[in-house]
């Protein structure tokens, strides 16, 4: 019995927890690593979801989130990162230049 | 809105209509003159105050261009300072991280050590050098000012213009009233380089006319509509050698699935369609058309700020050859309050920096054929203004 | 061991105590005439005779700076000879190997083929030339001597002194006697391209300054020490355009784990702390000082030779422009007779490379900055009198 | 039952046999590639056999040593490498030129 990972009332999405990655730079290799037929069958199984999902992480203060929330919530991060690739292109990455290309940057301070 | 023909160079007549030529995206020499008459001697935007909001909150700019790197610096007087990083001993660079907080910098080579206004205040063995004036021995200062919260450097220890002098009257009230306070709170941004020219990146960044061509998937149809199939724009001022262009949105478009759901939260696209009847901030939208999409301003040399409702973001192109460009791009929001908030901020992201991802497919190809010698010159339409004024302003620095 | 304060600029008061200027480090000008009055007038030192044993032996030497590539080879008659590699037919590279053995050398592009020493002994298709006199068409010869087995070229065509003559007999009795050959029979080599000025990269390893700051982790206490904290030298001697550096160590550092384990072995790191009481080469430690560590010699114009006992190195420096130099190292040891002492020796190159590693992390950030103008000269104290000597030196070179 | 890989009485040292390494090359990057925690580890696997280690290779000459020695005394040149990591810095390269940008020369002849 592998223990529950996303909240209660979500586990129907726990096949997709492949998809709950925590930096943008690991979903944008998923995204343009992975088949449209993955990408659009994670598409067709969140988005239905995504008023509940919404509702259920707004409960939580942005310092507070528990671990099965912010799986749920990385999912969301990756939806983002695909929806455009299923909406519009109708491939992973539109053509242009490697995503990996443009780096983040984090200008701002970093505050401990 | 009126679609017109040749309407904006009607107004600029002075801009001309002819060919521009392919040199200046190629040459060395050309480059070079850049180098010494425009950003050695321009007011060159570098940062947010945001980056350094405390005192002792320093950043490092290469600025590749202008053969320096800078250091940025928040005194515990609160002034903003800039300064050559530069140990006075043998030169060494003196801080090495791209930004953090300190009460004093000191080098790691030989640990001579300065204040945050640049002072110098120990000398390791000291006793062994030869009349030293510690007072002449601080770091070179940079002039340094800000605008709105933008900070500009100008690498000429003896500027022939101040910073409000520079940007002029005409471009800093056409924004008065803008919150760029309140909208900085949240910054994603980018860089990368790329092999092309510096003016191949801004150029592409700086016309719409591409827009219904290379994003037709993306965001063809959210500026262009049927009535304005080539997503012309509102409005063209310029305030040489700046300039400002103000663009509309498709009001007949339909959402995606996941943008319905995101349009709830705030995003931090450029708000597409704001309705000239809402809330709007002063100084944006100058035509007053009732489904304003966003105004950009162009500001010289490198440096494009475009501004909508809720969000505004800037495009920075650094030199670094005549053929390499440091491209930084930066997005302002404020916080998202909560998750719901935090998916639609990255649902905006996304979709932005696919965009750009489209828009850099053109640059790197671009330049190895303008580098090719095949044609001398290059063709600009109505609509293409932005890139014509940067011609005829950047001949007229080299030539003065 | 007497720290004192200038002492050694009161010891050689023609050098001066100002400032020196940046000019030297960035303009491609000056660089040309370093080329031109230095590098293309002096001897330089390009390797050692144990590269080249045996009769047939050789390597090459891109000397970019004289805008050439030396083969330098061991003939038949034991003879060490260096020319231009170039072939006397069209003017191809000849040998396009680093090193090798062999009977003749034969071009790749049409096969004719040179003797050891330099004459034309092959000439494909001969007869289908015109008077062709086959003795004048040669490799072409340069002036190449050797000093303690280090072999020198020179590409003037009539160097205006001799090798020995060149070096001073005062620089070159000072180190009589150190076992050059026997300590040569092993050799860890290292190089790299920095963006650096080759002085920059010169005068990083001939002041001993920046150890307790830029080292303090590494190597902070190995030389520094409660009573002499900057690490100041036990003596400078200079025999102009060439000098030399005398350095201690601390008595009372603690070995680390490992190096407690490796000491048994002999290393080939700079043995730190070689008591004035043990049997030391002749020519070292000029004071007799007790805890001496290592000298220093600076041989006009690129290259360092450091000594210690049991082990020796050589920094070499190659300006290939004003902003790029190629830093070559190279290290020297007897052989290990077993696996012990192989890791022993593994570990000293372990340290001694992390040393180095810290060294360059100051390069090219110095000559990031030194471009940037902001400052015009740079400040030196006593201990770094060979830079200041280089400076002067060159500028004698410059204007003679 | 996989095959003994370090001699009769270093076995316990087969943990740590991803440090066993013959190039120089490949030293660099495996320490500059590793955590701290795992450098340390191996560093404290190591320095306390390394007296009965050094006695053991010493019975080889140069050019007799078995496979399973050879193996042993990679070991050791491993720990040349991350030493001074441990003992002085605290972290796997000290702060300066990418320690790959130093190229390995040999110039002295190469003879078959």
């Amino acid at each position: 019995m592998s223990k529950r990972q996303l909240p209660e009332g979500f586990q129907d999405l726990e096949p997709y927890l492949e998809w709950s990655l925590a930096t943008d730079r690991e979903r944008s290799i998923k995204r343009q690593t992975s088949p449209m037929t993955k990408i659009t069958a994670f598409y067709q199984a969140v988005v239905p979801r995504m008023d509940e999902i919404l509702a259920y992480l707004e409960q939580y203060p942005l310092e507070q989130v528990p671990a099965d929330a912010q799986r749920l919530f990385y999912l969301t991060l990756s939806l983002a990162k695909i929806a455009p690739a299923v909406e519009m292109y109708g491939e992973p990455v539109p053509e242009g230049l490697d995503t990996l290309r443009l780096e983040n940057i984090d200008i701002y301070p970093t505050r401990s | 809105m009126a679609l017109g023909k040749n309407k904006w160079h009607d107004r600029y007549p002075e801009l001309g209509t002819g060919p521009i030529p392919v040199e200046p995206y190629v040459s060395p020499e050309y480059f070079e003159q850049e180098r010494d008459r425009i950003f050695r001697k321009t007011w060159l935007n570098i940062g947010r105050v945001e980056q350094i909001p405390q005192p002792g909150d320093y950043f490092v700019k290469d600025l590749t261009v202008c053969n320096t790197s800078i250091l940025v610096v928040r005194g515990k007087d609160g002034e903003v300072r800039a300064f050559h990083n530069m140990c006075s001993h043998r030169g060494n660079q003196l801080v090495w991280d791209t930004k953090g907080r300190c009460q004093t910098f000191s080098c790691k080579f030989h640990g001579w050590t300065y204040a945050l206004d640049g002072s110098l205040r120990h000398i390791t063995d000291e006793h062994n050098f030869f009349g030293l004036k510690k007072e002449t021995l601080g770091m070179t200062p940079l002039a340094v000012d800000t605008w709105e919260g933008f900070i500009f450097i100008n690498v000429d220890p003896d500027p022939q213009q101040a910073l409000s002098e520079y940007l002029g009257k005409g471009l800093r009230t056409s924004i008065t009233g803008y919150p760029f306070e309140d909208l900085s709170t949240n910054c994603f941004s980018w860089h990368t380089d790329v092999q092309a020219n510096w003016k191949v990146a801004k150029d592409a960044f700086q016309e719409v006319y591409h827009i219904s061509t290379l994003h037709r998937r993306i965001i063809g149809d959210v500026y262009a509509s049927k009535a304005n199939p080539y997503a012309n724009a509102l409005d063209f001022t310029l305030y040489p050698p700046h300039g400002r262009v103000s663009l509309s949105a498709n009001p007949g478009r339909k959402l995606t699935g996941v943008e319905s759901i995101v349009q709830g939260f705030g995003s931090t696209v450029l708000q597409q369609n704001n309705s000239a009847s809402e809330e709007l901030p002063a100084g944006v939208n100058p035509t007053g058309y009732p489904h304003w999409s966003f105004d950009g301003l162009a500001l010289f040399p490198n440096c494009l700020i475009y501004v909508s409702k809720g969000t505004y973001l800037t495009h920075i192109f650094w030199p670094i050859t005549e053929n390499l460009t440091r491209w930084e791009i930066r997005t302002y929001s404020p916080q998202a309050e909560t998750l719901s908030g935090r998916f639609s901020q990255e649902y905006g992201k996304v979709s932005f920096r696919d965009t750009l991802l489209e828009d850099a497919s053109t640059l790197e190809r671009t330049q190895t054929m303008l580098r090719s010698g095949a044609k001398k010159e290059i063709v600009l339409q109505d609509e293409e203004l932005l890139i014509r004024q940067h011609y005829k302003v950047t001949e007229s620095f080299l030539n003065a």
